[in-house]
């Protein structure tokens, strides 16, 4: 099983385990800065980047951590990471960074980080931790940026409106704009479309596993007397 | 009427000591491996909590019990072991920027010190007042039954 | 017996985690000293940009962010408190200022406006920095919903003069939002305001600030 | 002055929070008490472990899933899962499936017992009585229907029977309204 | 068990029910009948547009979601609530709209606020309120404009010209659009507010008419027969529209005892606006209201008070949708905290 | 004085009580065989007494009654005993309970200890309870509780009520007795008055049954006339059609203006309360010495050409009733629903073979073809059902709860003082069987209960077994050990007494150091 | 006393911080499926928040700026926050061991809770003193504490509804959470 291991982290990180759709962790970011793509692609990039550094330094010190205080240990690095990355983004990347305001320094609590350091990076050897670490936090992103992606389109009409605050000016060509003289579903952007939009899509993952594992049981049921499949 | 378990760990004349056990953290975790949350209960928060129960109860040591308050009671508990310290602080803190204010003091240290003073003496008066006391004697729980 | 080995164990764990955070802090010293200076500069253009926008860069050559002095005026500016006004200069002359004026009785709360005046009294341009108006319906005010705020650039005190400084339904100069009356009333109402303001005051508003110093000196020397 | 500071301030929190963390470390699960309760008692070793209390642990320590005793049926995951905040699921099939219909009692056929007390040794809740080399009965307020006592324990073939428990009119239920068609 | 046992499961009563959830909404759509008549011949032929347009697709939305969730489609589709959902919201719109607005409401009224918490009696939110408050916020621009009364109006539209504004967004020659709008009284009243006039001089304005609202005082009164009526048919008990009416009356009437510059006069809040709609016929709802008797009077009271909030500090002209759903958020606890005592209920049941 | 009070909502129903209260009472022919269950009360079974052969008598005592609360049986006519077998019984379960079954030999003999006494009125009050009791009187208002143990309150009586409301629709047995043994039943009261010593007594009647007032209140005035001055104090009071107003709760109200307190009994407030049947039962019982053996059976309904009034030995089976009361029966019996009591708070019977027993007051043919199947919608929380709950209580909220099992959150909302008198489910809407919801909540929380009890026996003797085998692990353990121990020792004495010839010292030394890790 | 009302106003409805400023949803989401953990954890988040919100003003104002050190405030934050928690925890357990161990166990819960970070802050965001951090902290923490109770006391009764099969759990709590959100919405402009 172990050539496995390595697609299960991945599969589980983006599928089955999304920190987001399936574990409802981190929602506070998740909700407030994807009211656009790449609003949603800045954190999300800024959140996979921390829960890989943490991953990795947890990983690799986990044989000095005491068990009683692994926890405190745990909040500090994360802490100290996080802080670096601001720094960083607010040195480099100042327009996005006053658009994702204080969720960047809020990525300390996001739930999944201290989770993945606590259920893998304290257990597993350093190349698992930082893949799991780099899965999960791209399993958050994308659903951040889909988020993004759907609240924009819905909103304003475009993709990627934005594009310049985290690539620079020459970005601003890859706004796509799919309605030129569209209203806007102004709730799409506001708090309440933030919600729904994401109730929708994890609505709609239940629906595909569920007509998958729909599949399988028919496929299992030749060999096996089918079972009442109620879930 | 909230119900707790409890363990009994010694019994006394009219009285027992029993251990209360916690219940599940947080109900957020499809999947708990992965949840920070869950990890953090389970690294910062402790399990037992030991208190004397007044009872005449036919129970052993090792029995289950059921704990029982009163939801109301353990509500306005709630609200004087929580809340009354704030409000106590806040309105000190107001209090300190009014006298600032009066005096023409162009500094927030006295609402500082005031708003810590609310706090502190509110908490105090909680441990120390005698009506404080007889609240707390009302909160007792009681032990309704063994569990079965 | 317990308690003691209960205590190392809680010193050695206050050390680990004691070092710990002194190797973060110590990181995270290392990263700010990289990007502190970074984040400075980033402010200050960010500061820039904005009043460039309500005056023109080419139209003035001083460090503008430098040249900046209090003021407090609530009824003509709206805000209760000092705010700073920032001065354009070309070749020592001046060239224009920038007002921060609050436009109190929006739809939904205060509006914050940036206005650029130049000497001659005539409107550099208007920028929305902070509202909560209805998102659209008064929000049409920001630049990025709409050039209505364009609107104002070349007006003064007399273009249109006092009775056309109002939104067409009350008899002005200025279109209001299609339905939206208040917000454009409120805008239209804090710019004049800010334009009266001016006209009161122009020649302090570019007092240079050695002159201030100047002054007050000269004023504690009179008090002594 | 500034690192002096720091170091002082994460001292202090370090020696606080690593006074409370082994201060208040804790010993053994406190939830097994309370998943213990919803489990049936009948101790019946199908989850795979000698009985309830020990399934109970188990679930506890998180290394077994709450889904393996069929006498608690789908209820019973469904209450562990609300006590835990896990999600429900459907019953393993390795444990075994949840018996629909009549609650099952042991009953020992008094005529083909040979008394060799097997039975008695087995049976987890002492519902067995009899004496080595006579016949033996099932104290049927007692047995829990556990269904360790059959053969092949029982030597004889057709000696313990499970017969279903007898309805009568205090025990009998109203049909759930829902299941007759009554409402959408 | 037996077969005989299943046969015998039916149980008593035995005396078959005398009325059904389609008979209710049928009286609730006749009481609102007067009002709408009344409201077509002062506000023009755009509201009977809007109901036949949020009616006919809130049916089709209604039958869709059955079929997609295998439901029988007969029993639900034909019950009625769609039809009070639809009339509802479209009351709460302004008369004149494209055709996609009140079909967009149905869409958000009965797909999100109802079918997907399971169709009828199971949605927490009142169903043409929520529609309403999410048309609002997205689009505040096309629900502020509202057509005026037709005796304020110089050229009141046709039904065909209507019909032809609503469908394709044209107006007869050169007329303007702005030429049929007048602000609602109660919108009326805020804008002038912030304008720093006194309450009494905008109250004496011609759209306020009577008793608070040129045309609306009438439509609100043949509301009030309905609703009366509707009482006296105990299709809805006393409770609430009793509260609402009780808390927005004497609040507002102690606000203009207080000071007549700065608040309108009670009438303007009673009639002015959706008060009497919404206390017999919105808060009422039954399915998103509280069930208990003191329950229901905390519940009309809280929405009393909320619309008058809304009304006079808040961003929006008339608050009733919001105070409506803002209570209903509270009716789980409302119910929980006012179970009624049991007949011979002991005062003290903490001994047995 | 005449005051009336109002209770909570209640429904207002169409009586149909015309179909069966027109002709006076009938005497059945006897049946073939009576079936006779050995519960037919509430409180524990009784015990029988007779074997399969005996002969028995009419009125004679056949199974015993076991413990406070439970009543005798009597043997409802003479006949052999045939079988003591499991019958099913009228029950909605449809379950086969243990009856005594008698084959009838045509002559209904009575027992020969039955007489009437010769005077009743010296009898002491113990006597007079004891009498009740052994004659089998439970109350036959419906709820068949043991009359004997409700005849012994625990504080001062206020007032005794006779309850004549009888406010179910199609039932005309109580509209029947009054009007045709309304002395009997005044007599019975006075004996029921010496027991529990009220200040006044009161017999209810619901207005739509003038007749009844009208009978009992002539009686009252011959019995006064006959010298009997006790009855002055004896009031008739009509009381408002509404139904539940004959359940004793409500009737305690509109009389008195008293509420029995919740889950309480109506002496705590100073009443006590029979059914009319009941008294009369008590009026058999003492001046005739007769045991309850019989009572009066409406058999009614659409399809029954004879409906009227039976006074029908208890253990017939209802079939008989039916066959002798014409109804309909072209499709074998199986066309005809037949409910025993009231449309309102009757139940299906399982079959027409289970026999009549004390509780049956009326058995309602009707055709199965009238039975307008309704498909329940979603409760739309109207209130309708609370408006009518004579318990104020919230029906919806109890229905919902019911379905999500969610028993704390039914006990909040006091599911146990449901008197499933079916109103709610009359008023609403939807068509919510509610009451249905209602039972099956409450055997639900019952089975719910017993099971906890019953795990928790469990957990207990597997503690104690589990205490017990490590007990003898341990002592086996020990003894093991010993044994091990001894070995060694006298394996090391003999070693030692080996060398003890060698050295001596040496051996003390040894012994010493066993000794002490022993 | 008005600036403080209507500080106290903004931040329980106005600008809830679930509702609004998207604060602290993963308990929200996690402990709301029952009434009584919510109430719990409501008041447990109320006490914690305020305090931590007062003392990392203390902190930010009297340690951090006079040094410079502004950059390291969400390490000390949390580190605040952390020991907040555990003093919080020692103190209930002293003072009321039954309360404790009703309520004790949403202490823990707390430190992840992002809402206690995202207020601290924002207090330093806002340029709050003393009194104001306070009246925010609280107001914060009352208006998270009324909508996580009125949620949970939704969820219950969602819990018999027929929602369709993929919206079921998360989904349908969301959209609740959306809608709760529209309603919300007539508090705009109150403050
Ligand atoms: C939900 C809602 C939000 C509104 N927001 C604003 C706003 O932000 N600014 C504004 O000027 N008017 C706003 N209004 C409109 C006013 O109520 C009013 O209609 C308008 O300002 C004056 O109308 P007029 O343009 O016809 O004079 C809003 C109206 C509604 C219903
Ligand atoms: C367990 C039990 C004990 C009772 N004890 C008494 C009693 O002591 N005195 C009494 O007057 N009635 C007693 N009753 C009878 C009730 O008062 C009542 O008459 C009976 O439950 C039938 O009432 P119903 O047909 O209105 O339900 C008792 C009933 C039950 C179930
Ligand atoms: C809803 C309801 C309706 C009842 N209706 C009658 C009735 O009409 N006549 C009657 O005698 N008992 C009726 N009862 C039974 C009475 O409550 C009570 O049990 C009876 O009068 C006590 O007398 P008993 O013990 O002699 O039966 C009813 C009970 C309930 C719960
Ligand atoms: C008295 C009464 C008032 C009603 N009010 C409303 C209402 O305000 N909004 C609405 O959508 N439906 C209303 N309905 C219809 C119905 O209850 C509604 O469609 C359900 O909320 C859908 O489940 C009402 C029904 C009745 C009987
Ligand atoms: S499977 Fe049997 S032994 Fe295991 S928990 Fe269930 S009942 Fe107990
Ligand atoms: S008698 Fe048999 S079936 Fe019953 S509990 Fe004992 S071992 Fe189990
Ligand atoms: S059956 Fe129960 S709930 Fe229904 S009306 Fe009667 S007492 Fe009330
Ligand atoms: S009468 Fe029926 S629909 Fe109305 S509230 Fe009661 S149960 Fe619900
Ligand atoms: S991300 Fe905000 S609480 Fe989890």
């Amino acid at each position: 099983m172990s050539d496995n291991v390595y697609g299960d982290i991945v599969t589980n990180g983006l599928w089955t385990n999304n920190q987001a759709l399936v574990a409802l962790l981190g929602l506070c970011p998740l909700l407030a800065v994807s009211s656009t793509a790449i609003n949603g692609l800045g954190l999300g990039v800024a959140t996979m980047a921390t829960l890989t550094l943490t991953n990795l330094i947890v990983a690799s010190i986990r044989r000095w951590i005491l068990q009683e205080i692994r926890i405190p240990m745990f909040v500090i690095i994360i802490a100290c990471v996080v802080t670096a990355i601001e720094l960083l983004m607010n040195a480099h990347l100042h327009d996005l960074y006053r658009v994702l305001g204080i969720f960047v320094p809020l990525i300390v609590t996001n739930c999944a980080i201290i989770g993945r350091a606590e259920a893998f990076a304290s257990k597993n050897n350093v190349v698992r931790s930082t893949l799991d670490g780099l899965v999960m936090g791209l399993g958050f992103a994308l659903v951040l940026v889909f988020l993004g992606i759907i609240r924009e389109i819905l909103g304003y009409g475009t993709i990627f409106r934005g594009a310049e605050l985290m690539l620079g000016p020459w970005a601003s060509d890859l706004t796509i704009t799919l309605a030129s003289n569209y209203d806007g579903l102004l709730l799409a952007i506001l708090p309440p479309g933030a919600f729904m939009a994401l109730a929708v899509i994890i609505a709609l993952k239940n629906k595909i596993d569920r007509v998958q594992q729909r599949r399988s049981a028919n496929a299992v049921s030749v060999a096996v007397p089918l079972q009442s499949s109620r879930a | 009427m909230i119900e707790e378990q409890a363990l009994v760990i010694a019994v006394e004349k009219g009285a027992v000591v029993v251990q209360t056990q916690r219940a599940s953290t947080c109900g957020s975790c499809a999947t708990k491996q992965g949840c920070g949350t869950s990890a953090l209960a389970k690294g910062m928060g402790k399990g037992y909590t030991e208190l004397r129960v007044v009872s005449d109860l036919d129970v052993n040591v090792g029995d289950t019990v059921i704990l029982a308050i009163d939801e109301s009671s353990l509500l306005k508990g709630a609200v004087f072991v929580y809340l009354l310290p704030l409000i106590a602080m806040i309105l000190g803190g107001i209090t300190g920027d009014y006298c600032a204010n009066l005096f023409a003091l162009n500094s927030e240290w006295l609402s500082i010190v005031f708003g810590v003073a609310g706090l502190v003496g509110s908490l105090l008066l909680i441990r120390l007042n005698p009506y404080a006391h007889r609240f707390q004697q009302q909160i007792q729980p009681r032990m309704v039954c063994r569990k079965y | 017996m317990a308690i003691s080995s209960e205590h190392k164990g809680m010193v050695v764990a206050g050390w680990l985690l004691a070092v710990s955070a002194l190797l973060g802090t110590g990181l995270l010293a290392v990263v700010n000293q990289h990007s502190e200076p970074y984040i400075a500069e980033n402010e200050r253009i960010m500061l820039l940009r904005s009043l460039n926008e309500v005056v023109p860069i080419e139209s003035y050559d001083n460090e503008i962010l430098e040249d900046q002095m209090m003021v407090l005026a609530p009824e003509y500016l709206g805000s209760k408190k000092a705010s700073i006004v920032y001065r354009a200069r070309k070749a020592g002359k001046p060239v224009a200022v920038v007002l921060t004026v609050v436009a109190p009785n929006g739809y939904s709360g205060p509006i914050v406006l940036l206005v650029g005046i130049d000497y001659s009294g005539d409107i550099t341009g208007v920028r929305v920095v902070k509202h909560r108006e209805t998102p659209g319906l008064g929000d049409a005010i920001e630049i990025e919903r709409s050039d209505w705020i364009e609107r104002f650039t070349g007006k003064s005190r007399r273009n249109p003069g006092r009775a056309g400084w109002k939104v067409k339904r009350d008899g002005g100069e200025f279109d209001q939002l299609t339905g939206a009356t208040i917000t454009p009333r409120a805008v239209v109402a804090a710019v004049s305001g800010a334009l009266e303001y001016f006209e009161h005051n122009r020649d302090n508003l570019f007092i240079s600030n050695a002159e201030i110093q100047a002054r007050d000196e000269e004023a504690k020397g009179l008090q002594q | 002055m500034s690192v002096l500071l720091l170091t002082a301030l994460a001292l202090a929190f370090g020696v606080f929070l690593g006074f409370v963390a082994i201060k208040f470390r804790v010993e053994g699960d406190p939830i097994v008490e309370k998943i213990d309760t919803l489990l049936p008692q009948t101790q019946c070793g199908q989850c795979g472990y000698p009985g309830c209390r020990p399934y109970a642990e188990a679930i506890a320590s998180e290394e077994a899933e709450i889904n393996q005793c069929p006498p608690g049926g789908e209820a019973g995951v469904q209450a562990l899962a609300e006590l835990l905040g896990k999600e429900p699921m459907p019953l393993n099939p390795d444990n075994g499936v949840a018996e629909e219909g009549p609650a099952m009692l042991a009953l020992i056929d008094e005529e083909t017992c040979i008394g060799c007390t097997k039975c008695v040794q087995i049976c987890p809740v002492d519902a067995i009585s009899g004496a080595p080399g006579f016949m033996h009965t099932v104290l049927d307020v007692y047995c829990t229907g556990c269904e360790l006592c059959l053969p092949p324990l029982c030597p004889v073939d057709d000696c313990i029977i499970m017969v279903p428990v007898e309805a009568n009119i205090r025990t009998w239920k109203w049909s759930n309204p829902e299941a007759v068609g009554a409402v959408l | 068990m037996s077969d005989n046992a299943s046969t015998s499961q039916a149980t008593s009563p035995f005396v078959p029910s005398s009325t059904s959830v389609g008979a209710v909404m049928r009286k609730v759509i006749y009481a609102l009948i007067p009002g709408v008549v009344l409201y077509m011949i002062l506000f023009g032929w755009g509201i009977v547009i809007n109901i036949i347009l949020a009616s006919v697709s809130a049916l089709l939305f209604e039958a869709i979601m059955l079929m997609v969730r295998g439901r029988p489609l007969r029993m639900f589709l034909f019950d009625g609530s769609a039809v009070v959902t639809a009339i509802l919201l479209t009351l709460a719109l302004p008369p004149m709209l494209s055709w996609w607005i009140p079909v967009l409401g149905s869409f958000f009224a009965i797909v999100v606020a109802k079918h997907l918490y399971g169709g009828l009696g199971y949605n927490p939110f009142n169903p043409a309120m929520m529609a309403y408050a999410i048309l609002l916020v997205s689009f505040p621009l096309q629900l502020s404009l509202w057509a005026g009364p037709l005796d304020l109006i110089a050229q009141p539209l046709t039904f065909v010209e209507t019909l032809n504004y609503s469908l394709f967004h044209q107006l007869p020659g050169a007329m303007a659009f702005d030429s049929l709008t007048a602000a609602t009284p109660l919108d009326y009243l805020r804008t002038q507010v912030g304008l720093g006039q006194t309450v009494e001089a905008i109250t004496r304005a011609p759209i306020f008419g009577l008793l608070g609202g040129q045309g609306m005082e009438w439509v609100n009164s043949a509301f009030l027969l309905g609703g009366l009526w509707l009482l006296y048919m105990r299709i809805i008990s006393w409770h609430i529209p009793v509260a609402v009416l009780a808390s927005i009356g004497s609040i507002s009437g102690l606000a203009y005892f207080l000071d007549p510059a700065v608040f309108a006069n009670p009438s303007v809040h009673l009639w002015g606006g959706a008060s009497i709609l919404c206390a017999f016929f919105i808060a009422t709802d039954p399915i998103t209201a509280s069930t208990t008797p003191l329950g229901r009077i905390i519940y009309g009271l809280g929405i009393g008070g909320l619309t008058f909030a809304i009304r006079t500090w808040g961003g929006y002209p008339d608050g009733v949708a919001f105070a409506v759903l803002l209570m209903g958020l509270v009716v789980p606890l409302l119910d929980h905290y006012t179970v009624p005592k049991v007949f011979g209920a002991r005062t003290d049941r903490g001994n047995q | 004085m005449n005051k009336l009070w109002r209770f909570n909502g209640g429904v207002k129903l169409s009586g149909f009580k015309s179909l069966s209260n027109a002709a006076g009472v009938k005497r059945p022919p006897l049946p073939k065989r009576l079936y006779l269950p050995l519960q037919q009360h509430i409180g524990a079974p009784a015990e029988a007494l007779v074997e399969v052969g005996d002969k028995v008598y009419k009125g004679q005592l056949i199974a015993a009654s076991s413990s406070f609360i439970s009543a005798p049986v009597h043997a409802s006519s003479s006949g052999t005993v045939v079988e003591l077998k499991k019958h099913i019984i009228a029950h909605p379960s449809g379950i086969a309970e243990d009856c005594i079954v008698i084959e009838t030999d045509g002559k209904d003999e009575w027992h020969s200890s039955i007489s009437a006494l010769s005077n009743p009125d010296a009898l002491d009050l113990d006597e007079l309870r004891s009498r009740i009791s052994e004659a089998g009187v439970v109350g036959l208002g419906g709820a068949v509780f043991p009359s004997g143990a409700k005849l012994k309150p625990t504080r001062s009586i206020d007032t005794l009520v006779i309850n004549g409301a009888e406010c179910e629709p199609y039932i005309t047995c109580d509209d029947r007795l009054m009007r045709t043994r309304p002395r009997e039943i005044i007599r019975g009261l006075l004996l029921l008055r010496r027991l529990v010593n009220p200040t006044e007594c009161i017999i209810a009647v619901e207005d739509n049954k003038p007749e009844a007032v009208q009978h009992l209140r002539r009686a009252i005035d011959e019995l006064k006339s006959e010298g009997i001055g006790s009855v002055s104090t004896v009031r008739v009071v009509a009381v408002p059609t509404l139904f539940p107003a004959g359940g004793e709760k409500q009737l305690i109200k509109v009389l008195t203006g008293k509420a029995v307190p919740q889950r309480g009994l109506p002496y705590e407030v100073g009443v006590v309360c029979l059914n009319v049947g009941t008294t009369a039962a008590v009026y058999d019982a003492i001046y005739e010495g007769k045991p309850l053996i019989s009572r009066l059976v409406t058999i009614t309904g659409p399809n029954v050409k004879h409906a009227a009034n039976y006074e029908v030995p208890i253990g017939t089976p209802v079939q008989h009733m039916l066959d002798i009361a014409g109804a309909d029966d072209t499709g074998g019996g199986e066309q005809n629903r037949l409910i025993m009591g009231g449309p309102m708070m009757g139940h299906v019977l399982p079959n027409a073979q289970v026999p009549v027993v004390k509780a049956t007051n009326c058995i309602l043919v009707e055709p199965k073809a009238d039975v307008v199947p309704t498909t329940a919608m979603p409760c739309i929380r109207c209130g309708s059902c609370a408006d009518v709950c004579p318990m104020h209580l919230l029906p919806q909220q109890l229905y919902w709860h019911a379905r999500g099992k969610a028993f704390d959150k039914l006990d909040h909302h006091n599911l146990a003082d449901c008197i499933e008198c079916g109103c709610c489910a009359v008023a609403c809407p939807s068509k919510i069987p509610l009451v249905h919801y209602f039972r099956f909540a409450k055997t639900e929380k019952k089975e719910f209960d017993a099971k906890a009890i019953f795990a928790d026996q469990s957990r207990v003797r597997m503690q104690i077994r589990e205490a017990r085998i490590a007990q003898r692990e341990r002592e086996l353990e020990e003894r093991k050990a010993k044994r091990k121990a001894d070995r060694l020792k006298k394996k090391k004495a003999k070693a030692a007494a080996a060398a003890a010839s060698a050295n001596a010292s040496v051996d003390d030394q040894d012994q010493a150091s066993n000794g002490v890790s022993v | 006393m008005g600036e403080y009302l209507t500080l106290l106003f903004a931040t329980i409805f106005v600008n809830n911080m679930v509702l609004s400023r998207f604060l602290g949803l993963c308990p929200f989401m996690g402990v709301s499926k029952k009434l009584e953990p919510a109430i719990g954890m409501g008041l447990a988040t109320a006490f914690v928040l305020t305090l931590a919100s007062v003392c990392s003003y203390l902190a930010n104002e009297y340690l951090l700026q006079p040094f410079g050190l502004e950059y390291l405030k969400t390490v000390t934050f949390i580190l605040v926050i952390a020991v907040i928690v555990q003093g919080t925890e020692m103190v209930l357990r002293k003072t009321s061991p039954l309360l404790h161990s009703v309520l004790g166990i949403y202490l823990p819960l707390i430190t992840t809770n992002c809402a206690v970070l995202g207020i601290a802050l924002l207090n330093v965001q806002e340029d709050n003193n003393f009194v104001r951090s306070a009246l925010y902290g609280f107001g914060g923490a009352t208006g998270f504490t009324l909508v996580m109770v009125l949620f949970a006391s939704i969820r219950e009764r969602l819990e018999l509804a027929d929602v369709p099969e993929s919206f079921r759990g998360a989904p349908i709590a969301l959209m609740t959470a959306g809608l709760m959100s529209v309603a919300f919405m007539g508090f705009a402009g109150m403050a």
